[in-house]
This record gives C-alpha cells, sequence and structure tokens, in this order.
C-alpha cells in the first residue's frame, strides 16, 4: 500500500516538474518561432509580388490570397499557395499574379522533398553554378493569357506561349510543379475573379 | 508403351553398351576363394569348419547366428587353408575362409526333397530360401528368407520383381533377364508362393527392350505376372521409388516396404531362388558385370563367390594402363576398392575399371543454388542444405531437414555442377547423427 | 558494476570505439541512417543527442536513489522526452533552417535506444560524474560516426563537404549517396571497416 | 594372401579412391560461365553492328574492371578467382549500360557490382542480388541523367532532336511505335535506342534459347516472367488501349527479353525449387507491369528481379518439398 503511493507519487512530482519546465520554455520560444514563421511567408511573399510594399490577407470560399499593395495602398497582385504531389513528396509552391491572373510573376518552392540531386531541381540546381534557380524562374512572366502552362525538352520554349523548359531526368517533378500551378491557378482564377 | 516412373531424379549417361549384349560367361573354377563371413546386413556368420577341413561345393561353412544372417557355403571343392583377415570390398580386413581347390568337383544339395516346389509346404520352401543363404542380390544384401517373412499383421498385396538395373554401366540383370527368363519366372512364382500373393509385377526399365520382350513372351500365359516398363530415370531400382511408379505408394519415411503390403525382391534373387529351390543349389554363385573403359574385354561373367577381382578382370582380358579407379557396383553407389585381391561377395553387381579419363579432377566451386541437387533428389530433401548444415557441424539442424530419409543415391551430387560432394558429405551427416543417438540411449 | 572502478578517462573513452553505440552496438541507427545525407545533418543531430544524453543521465544519476525501481521506465522516459522537446524547441526557435533539415528525428530522440540504453545500464546504477563522462563518450562516439558518415556521403553524394566544394568539377555527384541507400551502403561498409580493424588487433 | 601378387601397387600406380557417386554430370560451374557468354554473342554482335565498336569498348571496359575488382578483393581474402563468374558480370552489366555512357561510370559500376553486390557477400553463391542489376542500379541512382541519355543507333534517320527510347516515348507521351514494321525493325531486331543489350529481343532470345536446351537455365522463369507480363500488360490494355500499350509492346521493349533470360534465371538468386521458378517469373512479371504503367520509371526491369531477388531466400522456404513418404500433416 505505502509502496504503490510512493510510485504515484514519483511518477506525479517527475510529471508535474517536466510540466512546468516545458510551459515555460513554450513561453519563451513560441513567439520567436512564430515570428520566425511569419516572417518567412512575408520574405516570400514580397519575393513573388515584386514592387510592392505592403499585403493583405483575405481568404475567400476558403482559399487564401495574398493581396499586394504600393505605397498608396492600391492593390496591385496577388499571390497564392499552390499544393500537390510532387514526384515523391508533397510539393507548396506560392505563385504571384496580375490581378488579371493572366501572367504569372514569380512563384517560390516553400516546401519540397524531392529526390536530391534530381526533383531538388525545381529549387536549386547545384550543377548551374550561376543561375542555380533557372527552373522556377522559367516561370517569371510566363503569359497564360491563352493557354496553360506546358513544358517542353530539348527544345527552346515560347515564355508567351506559357512553355517552359524541363529537367532532364526529373521530368515527372517538373511535370508536377506544372500540373500544380495549372490546377491552382484555373481554381483560384474563378473565385479570385468573381467579386473582383 | 505407358511408362511409369517416380517424381524428380537423374538421368547419368548409361554406357550399357560396354556389355548389354555380351552372353554370360562362366568363369573357370578358381584355384583358391576367399569366403567373407559377412556378406550381408545383419551379424556375422560363425565359421563351423576348420583350417585343414576337406569342403566340397555347397557345404556350409559358416552359419547363420541372427535373425538377420545368411548362411555361408563353400563355392568350390578344396581344402581350407585359413581363417583370417582379408581385404573386403567394403574397404576393410574382416574375416574370411580360404579354401584352396583339390581335387575334382563335388556337391552338396541344399536340400533333398524330392517333390516338385508345388508340393512343398510354405515353410519348407522358407526353410530351404534359408538354408541356402540367398540375399538380395540388388545391392543391400538383405537376408531374403527374412524379407519374405513379414509378421502376420502385416499382409503383402503388391509383389514386385526389380528389373530396373539403373545403375549406370551394370547388365547383370539385363542379361539375367534375356537368357534366364524361365528360371526367373519360375523363381518368382515361388516366392509368390511363400509370400501368398496372387499377382507379381516385373520392373523394367524401357531401355532394356529385349528383356521387356523376352519377359512378356514367358509370361503370356501367367495372368498373375504383370510386366511393367518403367522410365529410364536414376535411382529408378531403389525400393522406395519402385514401388512410388509400380503402384503409386510411398512408403513412409523410417518404414519399410512390407509397411505399404510390398516386398521387392530383384531379378537375381528369384534366379537364386529357383537354383536353391528347383536345382538345389546354395548362393554360391554371382552373375557379375565385369566393364568400365579400363577393361580390355569387358563381359558378363558367371563367377563363383569368394573369387578374387584379379581373376574376373584377367578373364576379361586384363586392365588397360592407365586404370584409374575400381568400382565394386557401378558408378552411382559403387564402392572404391584400393586392391584387386578383394573376393567378389553376394552383393557384388559388378567391377567396373575405370580409366583416368573417367574419373577426372573436379574442382570444387561454391554452392550457387542452381536448384538441382534439389529437382535431382527422389527423396524430395534439400541436399545443398543439409550438406551445409553437415559442414557447419548443425548435425540437429540437417536431422530436422530430413538428413535420414536421404537413401544416399548420389544424384544430387551427380547433378552438382559446382562439384561439391554433397552426398559424401550427407553419409557423414548420417553417422555422426547415428552415433549421437546411440550414445543418448 | 562498481566492483572493478575502471577509470574516468576508460569510461570516456570506451564511447568512442569500442563501444561505439553506432559501430559496434548498432543502437540508434534510425537517425542514423536518416539525418546523415551531410556532414553539418550528421553533426547536429550528434549534438543535440550528446545534450539530451548528457542532461538526462546527469539528472537520473542524481536522482537515482529516489526513483523506485518499478516505475523507472516510465521515469526515465519522461525525463528524456522534456530535454528533447527543450531542445527541439530551442532549435526550432534559434536555428530553425538546421531544425528544418533535421526534420522529425529531434523529436524521435526520445526514442532512441543509446540514450534509454545509457540511462538504464550506466546513469542509474553510478554517481553523477561518472554518468556524465559516459554520457559525454557515448555522445562523442555517436557524433563522430554520424559525421564521419555525413562527411563521406556528402563528399560523394553532392561533393561537398560541411556546404563547401571538395571535389573537382568534374566529379559527377553519386546521387544514390545522398539517398537512403546509400546511408545503408555506407553504414553497412563503415561498421565492417570497423569489426575488420578490431578481429586485426585480435 | 599372396604379397607377391599385388597388381595394385606394382602395374597400376595409385587407385583412387573416392566414396560414391563416382559419375558426374558434364556440367559444372565454368561451363555455365562459359555458356553464358557465348550465349550473349549474339546480343553483342547486334549491339555492335547497331551501335559501333563503341559499345564493344563499354563492354571491354566492364570486364575488365570486373575481373581486376575479383582479383583484387579475393587477394584481400587470400583466395583466387575460380569460375570466372566476374566476366559474365561485366558482361552483364554492360548489356544493360546506354553506349554513349562515360567509361568511368562503367568502371564504377563494376566495382560496385563485384564489390558490394558480390563479394562481401562471400563472393558468387552467396550474394542476395544479381551483381550486374545491383551495379546498374547503383549506376541508375547515381547518375539517373547519364544512365537515361540514348543515343540512336546507327541507322536511324532522325528527323528530330528529340530522342527516347520506345518506352520512354510511351511514358512520357511521346509514343514512337506505330505500325508493325516498327516493330519489326524497332523492337524485334534492335533498331531502336537503349541500352547496349537490350535492343534486340531476337538476338537475346536466340542466346536465352540456347541456355534453356543446355539446361543452363531454368526455362520455368522466363516463361513464367513473359507470360505474367503478357497477361497482366494485356488485362490493362484491354481495359484502355488508349492508355495503356498492347502486350507485344511490353514483351519485347526495353530490357525485359534480357531480363528475362539473363538476369532472372541468375541461379544465386533465383529459388531452387520449380514452384519457386514459377513464383519468382510470376512475380517479377507482376512488379515490371506495375512499375513500368504506374511507377516513376520507364522501366522496371531490374527493380523487379531485384525485388523478387530480395524475397527468393523466403521463397525457398515455402516451397521447400515435402520429404517423400512423409505424411502431411
Amino acid at each position: 500500500m505505502k509502496k504503490s503511493t510512493n510510485l504515484i507519487i514519483v511518477l506525479t512530482t517527475t510529471a508535474i516538474i517536466s510540466g512546468l519546465v516545458l510551459a515555460s520554455l513554450d513561453n519563451v520560444t513560441q513567439p520567436i518561432i512564430e515570428a520566425h514563421a511569419s516572417e518567412v511567408l512575408k520574405n516570400a511573399v514580397t519575393n513573388v509580388l515584386p514592387g510592392i510594399e505592403s499585403y493583405d490577407r483575405e481568404i475567400k470560399e476558403g482559399v487564401e490570397f495574398f493581396l499586394g499593395k504600393n505605397l498608396n495602398g492600391t492593390i496591385q497582385n496577388v499571390a497564392f499557395q499552390a499544393v500537390g504531389n510532387g514526384f515523391q513528396s508533397k510539393l507548396k509552391i506560392l505563385v504571384g499574379m496580375d490581378l488579371e491572373m493572366k501572367t504569372i510573376l514569380a512563384i517560390k518552392v516553400l516546401e519540397q522533398m524531392e529526390t536530391p540531386g534530381l526533383g531538388t531541381k525545381i529549387e536549386t540546381d547545384p550543377s548551374d553554378k550561376k543561375n542555380p534557380g533557372w527552373f522556377y524562374k522559367q516561370f517569371f512572366g510566363l503569359n497564360l493569357a491563352k493557354e496553360k502552362i506546358s513544358y517542353l525538352k530539348n527544345e527552346t520554349p515560347n515564355k508567351e506561349k506559357g512553355q517552359i523548359m524541363a529537367i532532364t531526368g526529373a521530368t515527372i517533378s517538373s511535370q508536377a510543379v506544372v500540373d500544380i500551378i495549372n490546377d491552382a491557378i484555373i481554381k483560384n482564377r474563378k473565385i479570385f475573379l468573381k467579386q473582383g | 508403351m505407358k511408362v511409369s516412373s517416380f517424381k524428380h531424379g537423374s538421368h547419368p549417361a548409361e554406357f550399357k553398351e560396354y556389355t548389354e549384349h555380351k552372353t554370360l560367361e562362366p568363369l573357370p573354377i578358381p584355384e583358391e576363394v576367399f569366403i567373407p563371413v559377412i556378406q550381408h546386413i545383419g551379424a556375422p556368420c560363425k565359421p563351423v569348419v576348420k583350417v585343414g577341413d576337406e569342403v566340397k561345393t555347397g557345404q556350409l561353412i559358416a552359419e547363420s547366428t541372427g535373425f538377420v544372417s545368411s548362411n555361408i557355403h563353400s563355392s568350390i571343392t578344396g581344402k581350407v587353408k585359413k581363417i583370417g583377415d582379408f581385404p573386403h570390398p567394403n574397404g576393410t580386413k574382416s574375416p574370411m575362409i580360404q579354401i584352396v581347390a583339390e581335387g575334382d568337383e563335388e556337391w552338396v544339395k541344399v536340400h533333398d526333397h524330392t517333390e516338385p516346389w508345388g508340393e512343398m509346404s510354405v515353410e519348407q520352401l522358407k526353410k530351404i530360401i534359408a538354408d541356402a543363404g540367398i540375399v538380395g542380390m540388388g545391392g543391400a544384401a538383405f537376408p531374403t528368407n527374412v524379407k519374405v517373412s513379414p509378421p502376420r499383421d502385416k499382409k503383402i498385396e503388391t509383389f514386385i520383381i526389380n528389373g530396373c538395373e539403373c545403375e549406370p554401366y551394370l547388365t547383370a540383370d539385363h542379361r539375367m533377364m534375356v537368357e534366364q527368363a524361365k528360371e526367373m519366372i519360375e523363381g518368382t512364382q515361388i516366392l509368390m508362393k511363400i509370400l501368398d500373393v496372387e499377382k507379381a509385377f516385373i520392373g523394367i526399365e524401357s531401355n532394356k527392350p529385349d528383356a521387356i520382350e523376352i519377359m512378356q513372351k514367358s509370361t503370356e500365359h501367367l495372368p498373375g505376372i504383370t510386366i511393367i516398363p518403367l522410365k529410364v530415370k536414376y535411382p529408378q531400382g531403389a525400393e522406395k521409388m519402385l514401388i512410388k511408379a509400380v503402384n503409386k505408394r510411398e512408403v513412409p519415411a523410417g518404414s519399410l516396404p512390407m509397411d505399404v503390403g510390398c516386398v521387392v525382391n530383384n531379378v537375381g534373387t528369384a534366379i537364386a531362388v529357383y537354383e536353391a529351390v528347383v536345382k538345389k543349389i546354395p548362393s554360391i554363385n554371382r552373375i557379375v558385370t565385369v566393364t568400365g573403359d579400363a577393361v580390355t574385354e569387358p563381359k558378363n561373367v558367371i563367377a563363383r563367390i569368394g573369387t578374387p577381382f584379379s581373376k574376373l578382370i584377367e578373364f576379361c582380358g586384363g586392365l588397360k594402363p592407365d586404370t584409374k579407379k575400381i568400382l565394386m557396383g557401378g558408378p552411382m553407389m559403387g564402392v572404391a576398392q584400393y586392391s584387386l585381391d578383394v573376393p567378389v561377395v553376394k552383393a557384388t553387381s559388378g567391377i567396373l575399371c575405370l580409366t583416368k579419363k573417367s574419373v577426372p579432377y573436379r574442382e570444387e566451386f561454391t554452392c550457387i543454388v542452381c536448384g538441382r541437387c534439389v529437382h535431382a533428389c527422389p527423396m524430395f530433401l534439400v541436399p545443398t542444405r543439409i550438406a551445409r548444415a553437415v559442414e557447419a557441424g548443425k548435425f540437429e539442424m540437417a536431422d530436422e531437414l530430413g538428413i535420414m530419409n536421404c537413401i544416399e543415391c548420389g544424384s544430387c551430387a551427380y547433378e552438382c555442377p559446382s562439384n561439391i560432394p554433397l552426398v559424401q558429405r550427407i553419409r557423414i551427416g548420417k553417422n555422426k547423427i547415428r552415433e549421437m543417438k546411440n550414445k543418448k540411449s | 558494476m562498481a566492483k572493478t572502478k575502471t577509470s574516468l578517462l576508460a569510461e570516456f573513452t570506451k564511447g568512442l570505439w569500442q563501444e561505439n553505440p553506432v559501430l559496434s552496438m548498432l543502437l540508434g541507427l534510425c537517425p542514423t541512417l536518416a539525418v546523415t545525407s551531410s556532414a553539418i545533418n550528421g553533426l547536429s543531430m550528434g549534438l543535440a543527442v550528446i545534450f539530451t544524453l548528457v542532461m538526462s543521465s546527469a539528472l537520473i544519476s542524481l536522482t537515482r536513489n529516489l526513483i523506485p525501481k518499478e516505475v523507472r521506465i516510465p521515469v526515465f522516459i519522461i525525463i528524456i522526452a522534456t530535454f528533447v522537446t527543450i531542445t527541439d524547441r530551442s532549435m526550432a526557435a534559434y536555428v530553425p533552417d538546421l531544425h528544418k533539415a533535421l526534420g522529425a528525428f529531434i523529436p524521435l530522440i526520445v526514442v532512441n535506444c543509446i540514450i534509454l540504453g545509457r540511462q538504464e545500464a550506466f546513469a542509474s546504477k553510478n554517481n553523477v560524474g561518472r554518468s556524465i563522462i559516459d554520457a559525454l563518450g557515448m555522445g562523442i562516439g555517436f557524433t563522430m560516426t554520424l559525421t564521419v558518415l555525413g562527411s563521406i556521403r556528402e563528399i560523394l553524394g553532392s561533393g561537398m563537404l560541411f556546404g563547401a566544394q571538395v571535389m573537382p568539377d568534374a566529379f559527377a555527384p553519386w546521387l544514390v549517396m545522398i539517398l537512403p541507400p546509400g546511408a545503408f551502403i555506407t553504414l553497412g561498409l563503415l561498421i565492417g571497416t570497423a569489426n575488420w580493424i578490431n578481429a586485426k588487433k585480435g | 594372401m599372396s604379397e607377391q601378387n599385388n597388381p595394385t601397387e606394382n602395374s597400376l600406380g595409385r587407385l583412387v579412391l573416392s566414396s560414391s557417386p563416382h559419375q558426374n554430370s558434364n556440367d559444372d560451374v565454368k561451363k555455365i560461365m562459359r555458356g553464358v557468354v557465348l550465349a550473349l554473342l549474339p546480343a553483342v554482335v547486334f549491339s555492335v553492328y547497331y551501335f559501333g565498336l563503341r559499345s564493344m569498348l563499354v563492354i571491354m571496359t566492364a570486364i575488365a574492371a570486373c575481373l581486376v575488382t575479383e582479383f583484387l578483393l579475393k587477394k584481400l581474402r587470400n583466395k583466387k578467382i575460380n569460375e570466372g563468374s566476374a566476366v559474365v558480370t561485366g558482361l552483364l552489366l554492360a548489356m544493360t549500360l546506354p553506349p554513349s555512357i562515360h567509361l568511368g561510370y562503367v568502371v564504377l559500376g563494376s566495382v560496385f557490382a563485384i564489390g558490394i553486390g558480390k563479394e562481401i557477400f562471400g563472393g558468387l553463391g552467396n550474394n542476395i542480388f544479381n551483381p550486374a542489376l545491383l551495379g546498374r542500379a547503383f549506376l541508375q541512382a547515381s547518375f539517373p541523367v547519364k544512365m537515361t541519355t540514348w543515343t540512336p543507333t546507327k541507322l536511324m534517320v532522325l528527323d528530330a532532336k528529340t530522342f527516347a527510347t520506345p518506352l520512354g516515348g510511351f511514358k512520357f507521351g511521346e509514343n514512337i511505335i506505330h505500325n508493325f514494321s516498327d516493330y519489326w525493325n524497332g523492337l524485334i531486331m534492335g533498331n531502336i535506342g537503349g541500352c547496349i543489350g537490350e535492343t534486340s529481343a531476337a538476338a537475346i532470345a536466340l542466346g536465352g534459347f540456347y541456355l534453356i536446351v543446355k539446361r543452363w537455365s531454368d526455362w520455368r522463369i522466363p516463361v513464367s516472367y513473359l507470360l505474367s507480363v503478357f497477361v497482366l500488360g494485356g488485362i490493362f490494355w484491354l481495359i484502355n488501349p488508349a492508355q495503356y500499350p498492347d502486350p507485344v509492346f511490353h514483351l519485347f521493349s526495353g530490357g525485359l527479353m534480357l531480363g528475362a533470360f539473363f538476369m532472372a534465371t541468375d541461379m544465386v538468386t533465383s529459388p531452387e525449387t520449380k514452384l519457386g521458378s514459377w513464383i519468382f517469373g510470376i512475380g517479377c512479371g507482376f512488379f515490371l507491369v506495375l512499375i513500368r504503367l504506374f511507377g516513376g520509371l520507364p522501366e522496371g526491369v531490374m527493380y523487379s528481379i531485384l525485388l523478387m531477388n530480395a524475397i527468393t531466400p523466403l521463397i525457398n522456404r515455402f516451397t521447400q518439398p515435402t520429404v517423400f513418404g512423409e505424411v502431411v500433416k
């Protein structure tokens, strides 16, 4: 009887102490972690929406839009996240577009765990020292007024036709990026343009 | 022609062409014979003659001492010169009775019944077989009188005469079937009477069409005897395989054929029974195939038990200079001999002499798990794994893998492309396990 | 264990080689295989483990006489989990990039058998000083192995070491080395080499 | 017994004493290895015909590198090369490489195939995976771009810069096989892009039949492999002919012929029982179709065989024959 009380006391004390320590730790670190996360997002949004001073967050039909504003506070452009499956991981890409959603301004890969050295080239290609981000930069200024994005192999792409060049050896990752962005644009264009 | 068989097995090259058409030739009576007192499975016999005794052909010289034991008779007329240890074909030195020929051949009959065998009682016939010292002529040398006396509770339904002779080179049984068909059939009928069976099957591999034809012809008028042509496959002549091929029954592991109501006898045994019962001659003759590429003139020889191998080889024109290996029996299960002085015993089915060319040096490689031994093993074992277990000293594991079921036919080692002595290792393992079990009990 | 007191130095060095948690005891293989795609990942994982290991060893050694035998495992786990969470949160706050690279494997230090193993086998039976020395030795042994593993994989798999180019431009990186199979192959070869060296030493 | 009359010692020299059996089948490992090399010759000839001497260079490099690696590793363990399986490994590895590949990669793949694929397990017979395929898998995983850069054959008239193997074409929507003559010239005779040894299905099959006739490979494996690919591929084709290729295309494209006749039949890494061989072949076919149709890679021969290699010990265990006369419990 006495023994079991002893056991309970020891376990409870340990748990309480541990809980207290962790709670106070959380108090200290949580704000830092959150600040960091919002910093990352802010950087990303500023990255894909060039020439803006600030941005607003707006949720329409469950989709999160980032509305870029200039010095005067006029809405200039819009960004949103495109999410989908890559070759072997979930891809999260931030896409910045003009307000009519006809031209891609810039994109940024937020999350990816593709095959190192192959699929990861959608973010950085170490073999191309001068321009490691050549792949995603192809999307900058892509005109999608008439067509969807399509990828080519071994041919020079035409930006006006929405064409980009696929990564050799990582056709599937390239295709995934293209498909994810296409799908997100088609879906979000409807939602965003409904009310202006 | 419908051909029965068992599953698995191998197809060694046959080399029967050396002697398959050579008529049986009696060997001249040798000047001296060495008759071992152990020629069978079971307890050794006790000599009943002394040095200096005069013996006649067919006279009992050593008598059976146990249930599984078999009488031994003098094969020539002469004088006992020595009783002592001489080289035995099983590779040891073992007690033998040396007899030197003297004077004219005189015979001692094995029994003095005057009535035909059809009127004798089963007990009388069994006694004759026991007195005549007949053992299985196939190679195992199990006393025949024991084999044909199953316990009362085991009813024998199937009686099979084994005419397979699946060992390469050997043709003794083949020639017997061709030349002594009548005797063999009569021997079979005597055995059928003893066993109280209505039907008998004679299994013959289909590489002996002449034997099958003669047998079929001689049994046309005998509805009880059926000739069964069998697929040419080694080891078709192993009792268990033969039973499987003839009546599709599997002898359970660790049991005897009689447990599934079967008795199997060799062709030679049937003839020996005939000779003992009808001709009143005990088991003193043996038909031996002397063959191989090292023999000048391969022959099928009728030899007296106890004749040294050298005499038979001499009779066949002697050996070629590059002789490398002498075997008693066939190449698959035969025993290598270190001397030509060893005598013919009741189980000597052949003397196989091979030149260097036929016994090449074979480099052993590691097992490449090709599975050929598995496909070859008629007992459905996995020889490579068993051999590995034995090599690693894991005898219990080997036992679990069924090592004791191995019939040592050698098919696995024959097939092995890595030249691993599989059956040899298994043999070692079996002996070790037997030792261990004996120690325990 | 206390009967023949080994020297403190021996207590420390045993974890480096002859009782190396990865190479000779094959403990903590999950993080070993998963995070060593670069030297820096291996090193930081090792440091995180050293911190957790030393802190929990010290605490457990201190309280070893207070903890009843029956509940020692739950108590150990609570203590270890606490330190792991401290590591995890601090890394997330102060070195977010590294935290992202090590991913789920920081929280998983809780179930890293090296840590619980040392508590059970050593800290709960020895005094604080010895326990810390033991934890340091083991932790450093673990860190060394992970760093070596990470270095080999980084050099061959991306031609770099600690993020700096070391291989000539002509060298084509062996992608497989930074993929999971590369981890298995390299670890296997490392363990094999260690055994080979031990066998040679006799 | 008369001592002077002992022919054994005098006239015969020493007789060989050994335990039975005294007769062996004429096959041995060396002979089998030679047979495999011989069986691959037609495919080698075809590859030289289509790709020029470059393919010969790749083959020679692979063989030499395998031999040297094996020699060094054996030396380290004080053993000597005996059965010559390194030649077969090198040749098979080379057959799975693109003819334009840099020779450095060939050497690396060979070292890996012999070192990690074979010697580390204790040499031929103890390896779990087919060494040549393992070498190829290593190269594929390390240098995916280089390993899938194909050169057209010398006899091809090219109208575009684009170049893909038939399988890659199918996978990425550029089907290049359209009619019977494409089938005949391309897939069966081998006038297509691809690895050195996987272009001409006819040449490979010829060598494969030779091995089967000689009993140096188990016919059950290629038969069950090809059959299961044909049936499974056929089922998908019947479901949707527009999306999935027809079964004949499956059979003759890519490395299936090479894999079925030479890789899957590797004795060491395939099951030892007959039933096991059937299971092995069907499993290979299943994985192949799965990878080709739904996987990320255009070709699945290599991984289908490696996967089945991994479960071969399990197959062996479950298909162990029941001992003769053993009562089924």
